[in-house]
């Protein structure tokens, strides 16, 4: 029998650090193989991770393809097999299979103007762009990251953001005002626009909230941004991640094999179903 | 390989086949189903009511065993499918292009494991529908036939008193070997009359999709018709539809848990189903397909769009399972129909 | 003899003077001679609606379906909504009511009489007409059937379903306005004849006939599915990874009880099947809608009628017979049974 | 398959809290020697036992399952009791009627003051399991 591609390998728990607290707490893990390699991933692809006897989830793996001794990933506690994750501490042993998914075109976007624009946990699956971006530096003319929370609570990978700051413009917003918070106030798509990024030989890409994506496409738009200088990553609901289970689909497309990044040309053809 | 059995021989054909289990249509408990086979085998069934598919895919496949105490790193052992080889008579030509369609699915991009060690020692003796088994065939409008030979290792062909029997592939051809001495060369007389029986048997009537070459582009246009949400008015969302489909292939894989201290269970497999609200719904609540008309637009584009766009074929075989078993008559003919027809 | 034409009648009417919102009734289907569930909202389609043998499913079913939807739309109901109910179908709705799922001013009951027979069973059809045929109706104690080959008149009670056969109350006794006679009191087959008859086995032979029955479940869910008592939002056969509603929390969602696996083998089917018996009891008033749509045939009538027997027997319990009752399993006497408590 | 000699029941036993189970605590603390087959589950009421809690233990492997509660008249909340009654005789109807075995699900009522009895109600029904063996019927087949 070919190998089975439903059996995953054991990965140990590294490293854990809580971004955001509260009902909804995001915490980073960083996984490294037991058994020695591990698979290579491209920016945007995703990962099954396990916990035994609660089940599997689909996760973006939100380090870049050029770090190889770990895997990270940042995961809200949402859900059954999310609550048990944060559960975990370091040295215990999950699950992993993958890579599931398309990735960002990178190479294609070298000597181009990047803006990367998040909301909320949907910093995880740009990150690795960002981080691969900075560290090809030269590669690329202006990076720049638009990231909000709902609040400076709701932040997350604040130390890295800060770190960013050296290399790209970092442009943070929150939803409300607050005391202490002397950036942007008000909503993501709000803030882009505040800032007019120019569409010259650029490239947007964005993920957050289903509603954030619709207003910062809609306002990219009209900032004079083609279909196809934009760029965002879909989510749904998956189990198997190879295309054959049958729930992620968005008209004839299996997110988790076609997807999950789209071009917003490509994704405007799909029917609206997600 | 086109050889003559008299029907009287097919008991000797079956036990000629050793190293197979034999399973062929039985009358239990009120429904037709394939069983292995004890006794006398006549191919007098109409369909069965479940399609020969979970052979290949069952309802629940065990991908590996976990055994964790506590502190320590999980141990898997990985659990294979049996390998017995299944030979499968009576098969309906329908659910000989359903398999052709699961194996698409289940062979492209990446190979499924559990599948394809599955199929691999399955055989489909299928026999041509000389009349259509139920009111709700519509093989035709689906690019199939009564006669059709697809995803079948051997066609048997009823011609009264014994069966035209031809090899399809090379399994089929080992098959018939198997028992050389039990069957006769065909005489011209044989394929002249298996040839007016097949052309008798394409010419019943069926129910019939209007115009299909032009459904999926239709379907594709009404995405947003408000008629999705009419047609599934009286839909009670079980699964049916889907189950005893012969395409239907979605699963769902959830760990069940058999023991505690230490932690013992297994990964498993089992059938999952378009039809159910919660089967799109994601973690946060969020709910791609929330209403009935979204999942039968779902399972009607699927077979006759989405498939289509992906590998080239409608998905449906036209069985008329999911109509004839529909609790509230929902018709996948009528409603293709419809939708089209509004389409304009 | 009921006259299509007066239900159509009263359907236009009350549409038209706007006293419903809608009608949940009949229509004819696609699929051979069979009826399908509708819901009308203007005064026009009141022609499409049709009563034969072939008005099998048990409507009120609908009428959950449009509380849920309400609910979910946070829409005041405004006007009534009426239904077309069977005997059957109208002790369903006292139970709902009963147990207070909707009032009885929000439902407005168009009952029609089976009189002196009942629906047809499709797979008692089978041998008795030539061809498929297209259409059916009642007359008198018979059915007569539309085939290729003419018309085919049949004694109704040859291809009855059981239930039919077996109900005691033919007539919906709850209505707003009814069409048909009383025929209360026809005797048909005795009630609970199979349950009886299945009673006189052995317990070797029960378990033995249960274990192949449960083993052969695909756990399509059409039983719960099509059944208006099983309105549960959560069920314990439901996948436990998807949020009841959206502001489930993640502990809700982590700590939610696995009671029955997915997986279709029998101790979950058995334990599924057994779940749902009890959850009926009391409840369940014989539509036989759960073994009629069953794929497999499972004889799900006979689990439920033990416990409807049982609930007539033990505690003089009749499902469906009054809005006021309490529910049988909420509410007890001091005569009930207690010698088998050690 | 049943193995006489070696074989020891298990059994799931909810207990009410406000009688049965301090009556089991009685036993307990009394010193009375009975089987220990009986793993105790502490619920608020007799009347709050959901047949799926009883049908669970026999799927999770349990050979019998005990309800415990307060004598009829005693119930701390007036009257679950009595609604157990009723609906435990329904279940019991229902597993005779599949085929269990009858002696494989039992009642009893046991007050806190009843240490003794408790004792005794365990003991019987070891007893009468023995004989019955292990109870595969219910119990999960999904290895």
């Amino acid at each position: 029998m070919p190998d089975n591609i439903y059996l995953p390998e054991l990965a140990r728990i590294t490293y854990i650090k809580e971004e955001v607290a509260g009902e909804r707490s995001i915490k980073t893990f960083r996984v490294e193989p037991v058994n020695g390699d591990s698979f290579e991933h491209e920016c945007g692809q995703c990962a099954m991770l396990s916990i035994f006897g609660r089940g599997e989830m689909m996760i973006s793996i939100a380090s870049s393809p050029l770090v190889k001794d770990y895997k990270q990933f940042s995961i809200m506690r949402v859900g059954r097999v999310s609550a048990a994750f944060h559960d975990l501490a370091v040295g215990d042993v999950v699950g992993i299979r993958g890579p599931y998914g398309n990735s960002f075109p990178v190479d294609d976007w070298r000597g181009k103007n990047l803006y990367f624009i998040g909301g909320g946990c949907g910093l995880a699956p740009i990150w690795p762009v960002i981080t691969t971006a900075v560290a090809q530096r030269d590669s690329f003319k202006n990076i720049t990251v638009f990231y909000g929370g709902r609040s400076p609570r709701d932040i997350m990978y604040k130390a890295e953001l800060e770190k960013l700051r050296g290399v790209a413009d970092v442009h943070l917003s929150v939803d409300k005002a607050e005391d202490g918070w002397d950036a942007y106030c008000g909503f993501v798509p709000a803030n882009v626009m505040d800032k007019e990024p120019s569409s010259d030989n650029a490239i947007a890409i964005t993920c957050g909230p289903p509603i954030m994506i619709k207003y910062v496409i809609q306002n990219l738009r009209s900032l004079g941004f083609a279909d196809e200088q934009i760029y965002t990553t879909l989510e749904n609901k998956m189990k198997c991640g190879l295309g054959k289970c049958g729930r992620c689909n968005v008209g004839k497309d299996y997110v988790c094999v076609k997807g999950p990044v789209y071009s917003w040309a490509e994704l405007k053809e799909l029917p609206e179903e997600y | 390989m086109e050889k003559i059995l008299h029907k009287e021989r097919i008991d000797d054909w079956i036990s000629a086949l050793t190293g197979w289990e034999v399973l062929s249509p039985a009358l239990e408990d009120g429904i037709w189903a394939y069983r292995p086979v004890s006794g006398a085998v006549r191919l007098d069934h109409p369909n069965t009511t479940q399609p020969p598919k979970g052979l290949a895919f069952p309802q629940r496949e065990v991908f590996f065993s976990f055994e964790q105490i506590k502190g320590e790193a999980p141990r898997l052992t990985q659990i294979l499918p049996d390998t017995v080889q299944r030979a499968v008579f009576g098969v309906r030509p329908c659910d000989g292009r359903g398999a052709v369609r699961m194996d698409r699915v289940f062979g492209d991009h990446v190979e499924d494991t559990y599948y394809q060690a599955r199929r691999k020692n399955v055989a489909y003796v299928g026999l041509a529908c000389n009349q259509p088994p139920s009111a709700n065939c519509f093989c035709l409008s689906v690019g199939g036939s009564p006669v059709s030979t697809d995803g079948l290792d051997v066609l048997l062909t009823d011609l009264g008193d014994r069966y035209f029997v031809a090899a399809v592939t090379e399994t089929g051809k080992a098959l018939m070997t198997a028992a050389n001495s039990l069957f006769d060369e065909p005489a011209d007389a044989d394929r002249q009359q298996l040839k007016s029986v097949h052309t008798e048997a394409l010419a019943q009537p069926q129910r019939a999709v209007h115009n299909p070459d032009a459904v999926p582009a239709k379907l594709k246009a009404s995405f947003k018709s408000p008629l999705w949400e009419e047609l599934a008015r009286a839909c009670i969302g079980c699964g049916i539809c889907t189950f005893l489909c012969p395409t239907c292939h979605c699963f769902d894989i959830n760990d069940e848990v058999t023991g505690s201290a230490p932690l013992k269970g297994n990964r498993v497999r089992t059938w999952d189903n378009c039809q159910f609200p919660d089967f799109t719904m994601h973690t946060s609540g969020h709910n791609p397909r929330p209403t009935v008309g979204a999942r039968l637009r779902q399972r009607v584009c699927h077979k006759f769009q989405y498939f289509p766009e992906n590998f080239g074929m409608p998905q449906c075989t036209g069985c008329g399972r999911c109509i004839s078993e529909c609790p509230v008559g929902i018709d996948i003919v009528s409603v293709v129909n419809k939708v089209v027809e509004h389409a304009g | 003899m009921i006259n299509v034409r007066d239900i159509r009648d009263a359907a236009r009417d009350l549409l038209a003077k706007g006293e419903v919102r809608a009608v949940i009734g009949y229509r004819r289907g696609s699929r051979g001679m069979a009826a399908e569930p509708v819901v009308i909202t203007a005064p026009e389609q009141a022609d499409e609606l049709v009563w034969d043998p072939t008005c099998f499913h048990n409507l009120a079913l609908y009428l959950v379906e449009d509380r849920k939807f309400l609910a979910h739309s946070r829409k005041a109901p405004g006007a009534p909504i009426a239904i077309i109910a069977k005997g059957c179908d109208a002790r369903a709705i006292v139970v709902l009511m009963q147990e207070h799922y909707f009032k009885r001013e929000e439902v407005y009951i168009i009952g029609v009489s089976c009189e002196g027979v009942g629906v047809l069973d499709e797979r008692k059809l089978a041998g008795h007409v030539p061809g498929t045929p297209t259409d059916a109706a009642f007359e008198g104690d018979d059915f007569v059937f539309t085939t290729p080959e003419g018309e085919k008149r049949l004694p109704a009670r040859e291809v009855m379903a059981d239930r039919c056969l077996e109900c005691r109350a033919p007539f919906p006794k709850e209505h707003n306005v009814v069409f048909g006679e009383d025929k209360t009191g026809r005797e048909l087959a005795a009630p609970f004849a199979a349950l009886a008859r299945f009673e006189e086995q052995g317990a070797t032979e029960r378990w033995d006939f249960w274990r192949r029955q449960f083993e052969r479940c695909i756990r399509c869910f059409a039983c719960r599915s099509v059944c208006p008592m099983c309105y549960c939002d959560e069920c314990v056969v439901d996948s436990i990874t998807f949020p009841v509603a959206p502001e489930t929390t993640a502990d809700e969602k982590a700590n939610r009880i696995r009671w029955i696996e997915r997986s279709a083998v029998r101790s979950e089917n058995i334990t599924y099947h057994m779940t749902r018996a009890m959850h009926l009891a009391g409840r369940c008033i014989d539509c036989g809608e759960c073994e009629r749509v069953c794929p497999v045939n499972i004889p799900l009538r006979l689990l439920n009628n033990k416990m409807e027997r049982e609930a007539r027997e033990r505690f003089g319990y009749e499902p469906g017979a009054s809005i006021g009752a309490a529910s049988l399993v909420a509410s007890f006497n001091d005569s009930d049974p207690g010698s088998f408590i050690r | 398959m049943s193995e006489p000699e070696t074989y020891e029941p298990k059994i799931v036993a909810f207990l009410c809290k406000w009688c049965s189970s301090a009556g089991s605590d009685l036993a307990g603390v009394s010193r009375i020697q009975y089987p220990a087959n009986a793993t105790p589950i502490t619920v608020p009421c007799s009347g709050s036992i959901s047949p799926l809690y009883i049908l669970s233990a026999f799927n999770k492997g349990a050979d019998g399952v005990l309800l415990s509660g307060c004598h009829i008249g005693d119930c701390h909340y007036i009257e679950g009791n009595y609604l157990a009654r009723r609906k435990i005789y329904l279940i019991k109807e229902l597993l005779e009627f599949v085929g269990v075995e009858p002696d494989r699900f039992r009642m009893s009522w046991v007050s806190a003051a009843e240490g003794a009895k408790y004792a005794q109600v365990v003991k019987d029904f070891v007893a009468d399991l023995k004989p019955l063996g292990p109870q595969d019927k219910l119990k999960a087949d999904r290895t």
